[in-house]
C-alpha cells in the first residue's frame, strides 16, 4: 500500500516535538477524516527557516507527510517554502496511494498556517500567502470515476 | 505493509483461517467428484448429494428444515437478497422496513438503494452499548411495515442484539424478521424457530469456512423470490452451477463449529475478559466499546483517545499483529465508523478504536505479547499527536 | 444413478474438472495467506496482491484494462448484474433490451424478470444453425434501445454468434452491447476492443477453473451501478469479502485457458470433427445441431431420432460415459430445449438430443469407446420405442 | 435420483415388445415432456390377461413405470387391472421423485387406453372405465411449493 519511504517516515519521523517560542505555529485539521497537524517554525531575521518540528494525530500517511515536509522546509527561505506543495512531498514519498493523496494536503496547509501565524506575528506580509483555513475541506473525489 | 510476517492473527471477524479439516474435505471436490450437481449421470450425483450433506448440517446447528437453507456467494449477498426480495415481494403490504443504525453496509446501503425505489426505512437508534430499544422498535412498526432487519450481533464491537425479543415482537405484529447473523452464526446458539427468525444471513468465512460462500436461511411460507435468476438451482430461487467444494467447506466448518462451541467460546470469552481487564488497568485513556457482557465471545474493541486508528494498525502490523479499526482509514472509505458514532463515541475518539477479534487458535501468549506492544505503541503515537499533552 | 464411476467425462460446457495446477496455486489462500484483501495489514495485503494479479491475468486474455474486470459469484451474477444494472442505471434513455431466444435462462429469465419491472424485450429468431440474423438485428433497434444482449457461443449447440458485427452494430446506434461469453471465454479469441464490447460475463468453472467465481467486465464509462450492495469492495461496484482463493484460481485457469488456447482446441477440433463424421455415417437417423463451422471447438450436439434423451443419458452413464442432454428431464424442468425448438426442432426430436463436449483431456480412444457404446444403446432404445419400425 | 428397483427395470424391462393381433393397444401421449407410451393386451374369454407388452419413448421413469405396470396387469382380471393405478405402479418401484410422478400417469393410461379399445372392438362396456384421453395433462405443479 504505502512505498518504502513513506514507512521509513512513518517508522522513524524526522523531527518530531515541539519548539518553545517558534516564530510561527500552524495547526491544521482534516475536515474529512478529523486528523490533525502542527508544525513549528523557528524563522531567523534572513527569513531562513532554522528549524522545524511537528505533531501529527492521523493516519500513516499525515505522519509520513509531516515528517517529509519539515525535512522539506528546514533551511530553506520562507519564499522556497512555500514552494514546497502537496505534489512535492508526495514526490519526495514516491507517491502516495490515491485515497491518502488528502493527508498531503494537511502538510502543505499546516506550512501555510505557520507562517501566516509567523507573518501575523511580526507584522509583515508574505506574498502569494493567503489566509489559510483551519480545516481542509477538498471536493469529494468523484466515487464514480469508473 | 512490513517485510514481517503476521504472527498474530486477531482480525477474525474481518475473516478466518479455513480450517485444515475444511479443506480437506472440500479437496475431492475440485478434481474428483467436479461434476455439476445438476446432471444426471454419476459423478454429479456425487456432488449433489455432497450438497445435501452440507445443507442438513447446515440446517441442523440453526434447528431449521433441510430446505429452508440457500446457498449464496457470501453474506453480502443474503443481505441483499432478504431485503432486495421481500420489498418486492410483499409490495401491495407496504414499503417500510425497520432497520438499525448499527447494521453493516451490505444492509445499509441496501436499504439506501431500496429508498431511491420508493422504501421507507427506519433507522432505530441504539444505546451507549449497541442495544437496539424493544420500546422503539415496537412504536416504529406500523400497518405498512414489512421488515424488521436487525443483526443478530455487531461485527464491530461485538454486541449481540436481544433477538429473540425482537422476533416476538415481530411475530405479534404479523412482520418479516431477518436478521443478519453473519457474525453470530456458530459463535452463539440460534434456533429459528424459539426466536422466531424468518430469514438469517450468514458467511461462511466468519468460522474458518472458505470465502465466496454463504447462505440465506428462509422459513418455508416466506415467498421471497430469487434474486440471482437463471438455472433452476436451489431449488430455483438462486441460480448459478452449485460452488460444490464451498458447499462441502461450509456444511463442514458448520458442523465444527456448533460441535466446538461451547468449549471454545468458554475459552475466548475467558481470554477476551483478561485482556479487556488488564488493557483497562494497564493503559490509561482508554475505553471498552460495546456491551461489557452480550458480547461476542471473540469481540475486543477498545478506544484509546489521542490516538489515529490507521498508526496503530501499521504499527501493530510491524510488530506482526494484524488487527483492525473501525477507524477511516482502512476501509477505503473516510468516514468514520457508523457504529462508534451510533454509540454516541465522539469522531476523534471514534478514531482511534482498535478491534481484536480472536480466533479458535489464539493463546493466552498472543494476547501478553500484544498487550506489551500495544502499550509501547499507544506511548509512541501519544508523544506524535498535537491532542495529548501529558 | 449406476454404481460405476465416471471414467469418461464428456460434459465439459456444464462444468470441468478444477486442474491441479489452479488448486495448487488455491491451496495457500486457504490457509496461510487467509487475510481480507480490504485489510492493511500484511497477511491481507498478500491477499490483495494475489487477487490484482489475477485481474490483470484475466484483463490480458481479453485485450482489457485491469480494473475493467469485476469478480462476481460466476456467470449467473454476471448476466443478472449486467442486466439488471443496466435497465436502471439508462432508464432514462430507454427501457428497451435486445437479446436472443437461444441465450441462457440466466438471462432469460433476468429479462422475464425486467419485463415485469416494465422492460421492453426483443427476443431476436435464429437460424437453423443457431445463427442471429444482422439484419434483424439492425431492424430491432429503437430510440429507446439500452441494450443488447447476445451470447458469445451457445451453451448446447456450441454456435459462435458474428461477435465483432454485433459489436459493431451496437456501436454505429450508440446501444451498449453486453455478451455472455460464459462458454466462449478461453475457448476462442476474444478481445473487447475490437470486438466493440461493452460488458462480459465469464465463470471460471468451464475452463478448469473453480466453481463459485466469475466476473463482469465492464467497460470505463459504462455508468451501471452494484448490483450486490455493501462493502467497497471491487470499487465499490460488488459488495462481499473477495474469494481470494477462487480468484486466484481463476486467474491461472485463465492465463492457462489462453497459453493453451491454440495447440488445446486444434486437437479439440479434430476430435470433434472425428466423431461426428463417424457419428453421421455409422448411426441412422441422427442429425448434427449447431452449425458446423462457427461452432465451438469442443461443442458435439447430435439428436437421434426415436429415442429419449434421459434414458441414454441414463445408458452412457451406466456405461461410465458422463454426457447431456437439451432433454426435458434432466435439467429438473421438463420442457424440451428451448435452443433446439428455437433452431426449428420438432418437440420429438428435440427430446432426443445428446450433447458432448470435450475437455483437455479427452482421447481419441474415450471418443471410440463412446461411439460404440452409443451405436448398441441407440439401437436398444429405438427397440423400444414405439415410434421405431425398422 | 432413481430407486434401484427402477434402475432394475429400467436396464432390464419386462414385457418390451408388440402383440399381433392383440385383444387390445392402447397409445397415450404425455404432453408435458412429449414422451409416448404404447401398451399391448391379451385378453382371453374369461377377461384375464394372459399377457401384456409395451413399447416407451420416454424417460427412465417412463420405461420403468412401463415395465413395471405390465407385470401387475399380467394374469389379472379386467377389474382387477383397473385398480392398477399409477401410485400403485409407483409403490411397487419403490417410489419415483417428484418431479418423474406424472412419467408414471403414463403406464396408468395406456392400460386404460388399451382395456378402452378392447372394449370398443368386443362392444362391452367396462365398468369405471371412461374414454382415455390421448395426451396426459396434469395440472402444473405449484412451482411455488417453499
Ligand atoms: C452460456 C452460459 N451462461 C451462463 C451460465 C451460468 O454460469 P454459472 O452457472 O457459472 O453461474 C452458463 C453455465 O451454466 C452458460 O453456459
Ligand atoms: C455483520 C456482517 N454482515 C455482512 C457481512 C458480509 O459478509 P461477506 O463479506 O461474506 O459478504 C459481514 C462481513 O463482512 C458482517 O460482519
Ligand atoms: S486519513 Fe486522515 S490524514 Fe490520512
Ligand atoms: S419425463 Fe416424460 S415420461 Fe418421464
Amino acid at each position: 500500500m504505502y512505498s518504502e519511504k513513506v514507512m521509513d517516515h512513518f517508522q522513524n519521523p524526522r523531527n518530531v516535538g515541539e519548539i518553545e517560542n517558534a516564530s510561527g505555529v500552524g495547526t491544521v485539521g482534516n475536515a474529512k477524516c478529523g486528523d490533525i497537524m502542527r508544525i513549528y517554525l523557528d524563522i531567523d531575521d534572513n527569513q531562513i527557516i532554522q528549524d522545524c518540528k511537528f505533531k501529527t494525530f492521523g493516519c500513516g500517511a499525515a505522519v509520513a507527510t509531516s515528517s517529509m515536509a519539515t525535512e522539506l522546509v528546514k533551511g530553506k527561505t520562507i519564499e522556497e517554502a512555500l514552494k514546497v506543495t502537496n505534489k512535492a512531498v508526495m514526490e519526495a514519498l514516491d507517491g502516495l496511494p490515491p485515497v491518502k493523496v488528502h493527508c498531503s494536503l494537511l502538510a502543505e496547509e499546516a506550512i501555510h498556517a505557520a507562517l501566516w501565524d509567523y507573518a501575523e506575528k511580526h507584522g509583515i506580509k508574505i506574498e502569494g500567502l493567503s489566509k489559510p483555513k483551519s480545516d481542509i475541506h477538498e471536493d469529494e473525489e468523484d466515487e464514480e470515476e469508473y | 505493509m512490513s517485510d514481517m510476517k503476521t504472527r498474530i492473527y486477531l482480525d477474525n471477524a474481518a475473516t478466518t483461517k479455513t480450517s485444515q479439516e475444511v479443506v480437506d474435505a472440500m479437496l475431492p471436490y475440485f478434481t474428483e467428484n467436479y461434476g455439476n450437481a445438476s446432471s444426471i449421470y454419476e459423478v454429479g450425483q456425487r456432488s449433489k448429494e455432497a450438497i445435501t450433506t452440507a445443507r442438513e448440517d447446515i440446517a441442523k446447528v440453526l434447528g431449521a428444515k433441510t430446505e429452508e437453507i440457500y446457498f449464496t456467494a457470501g453474506g453480502s449477498e443474503a443481505d441483499n437478497w432478504a431485503l432486495k426480495a421481500a420489498f418486492e415481494a410483499y409490495s401491495k403490504k407496504g414499503n417500510h422496513i425497520i432497520t438499525t443504525k448499527i447494521e453493516h453496509h451490505a444492509i445499509l446501503h441496501t436499504c439506501e438503494y431500496l429508498e431511491k425505489k420508493g422504501a421507507e426505512i427506519t433507522y432505530l437508534d441504539v444505546d451507549e452499548n449497541g442495544l437496539v430499544n424493544l420500546d422503539e422498535l415496537q412504536k416504529a412498526i406500523r400497518p405498512e411495515t414489512i421488515l424488521i432487519s436487525i443483526m443478530f450481533a455487531n461485527n464491530e464491537i461485538g454486541t449481540i442484539e436481544p433477538v429473540k425479543e425482537i422476533g416476538m415482537i415481530a411475530k405479534e405484529h404479523g412482520v418479516l424478521f431477518h436478521t443478519d447473523a453473519v457474525q453470530a452464526f456458530g459463535q452463539v446458539p440460534i434456533d429459528v424457530d424459539e426466536m422466531n427468525i424468518d430469514m438469517l444471513s450468514s458467511s461462511a468465512h466468519k468460522i474458518n469456512g472458505p470465502k465466496g460462500i454463504g447462505f440465506l436461511y428462509i422459513r418455508k411460507g416466506v415467498k421471497i423470490r430469487s434474486f440471482v435468476h437463471g438455472g433452476a438451482q436451489e431449488r430455483k430461487r438462486r441460480a448459478g452451477t452449485e460452488n460444490v467444494p464451498g458447499i462441502v467447506g461450509y456444511g463442514v466448518a458448520a458442523k465444527r463449529a456448533a460441535e466446538t462451541m461451547e468449549v471454545r467460546t468458554a475459552k475466548e470469552r475467558e481470554l477476551r475478559d483478561y485482556f479487556i481487564d488488564r488493557v483497562l488497568k494497564e493503559i490509561p485513556y482508554v475505553k471498552l466499546n460495546g456491551d461489557p457482557v452480550k458480547r461476542l465471545p471473540n469481540n475486543i474493541n477498545l478506544s484509546f483517545r489521542f490516538v489515529e486508528g490507521e498508526s496503530l494498525l501499521i504499527m501493530l502490523d510491524m510488530k506482526g499483529i494484524a488487527a483492525s479499526s473501525g477507524s477511516a482509514c482502512t476501509s477505503g472509505s473516510l468516514d468514520p465508523s457508523h457504529v462508534l458514532l451510533a454509540i454516541g463515541l465522539p469522531h476523534e475518539i471514534a478514531h482511534g478504536s482498535l478491534r481484536l477479534t480472536l480466533g479458535e487458535d489464539t493463546t493466552k501468549e498472543d494476547l501478553d505479547y500484544t498487550l506489551e506492544q500495544l502499550k509501547e505503541i499507544i506511548g509512541k503515537l501519544r508523544d506524535l499527536s498535537p491532542l495529548y499533552e501529558d
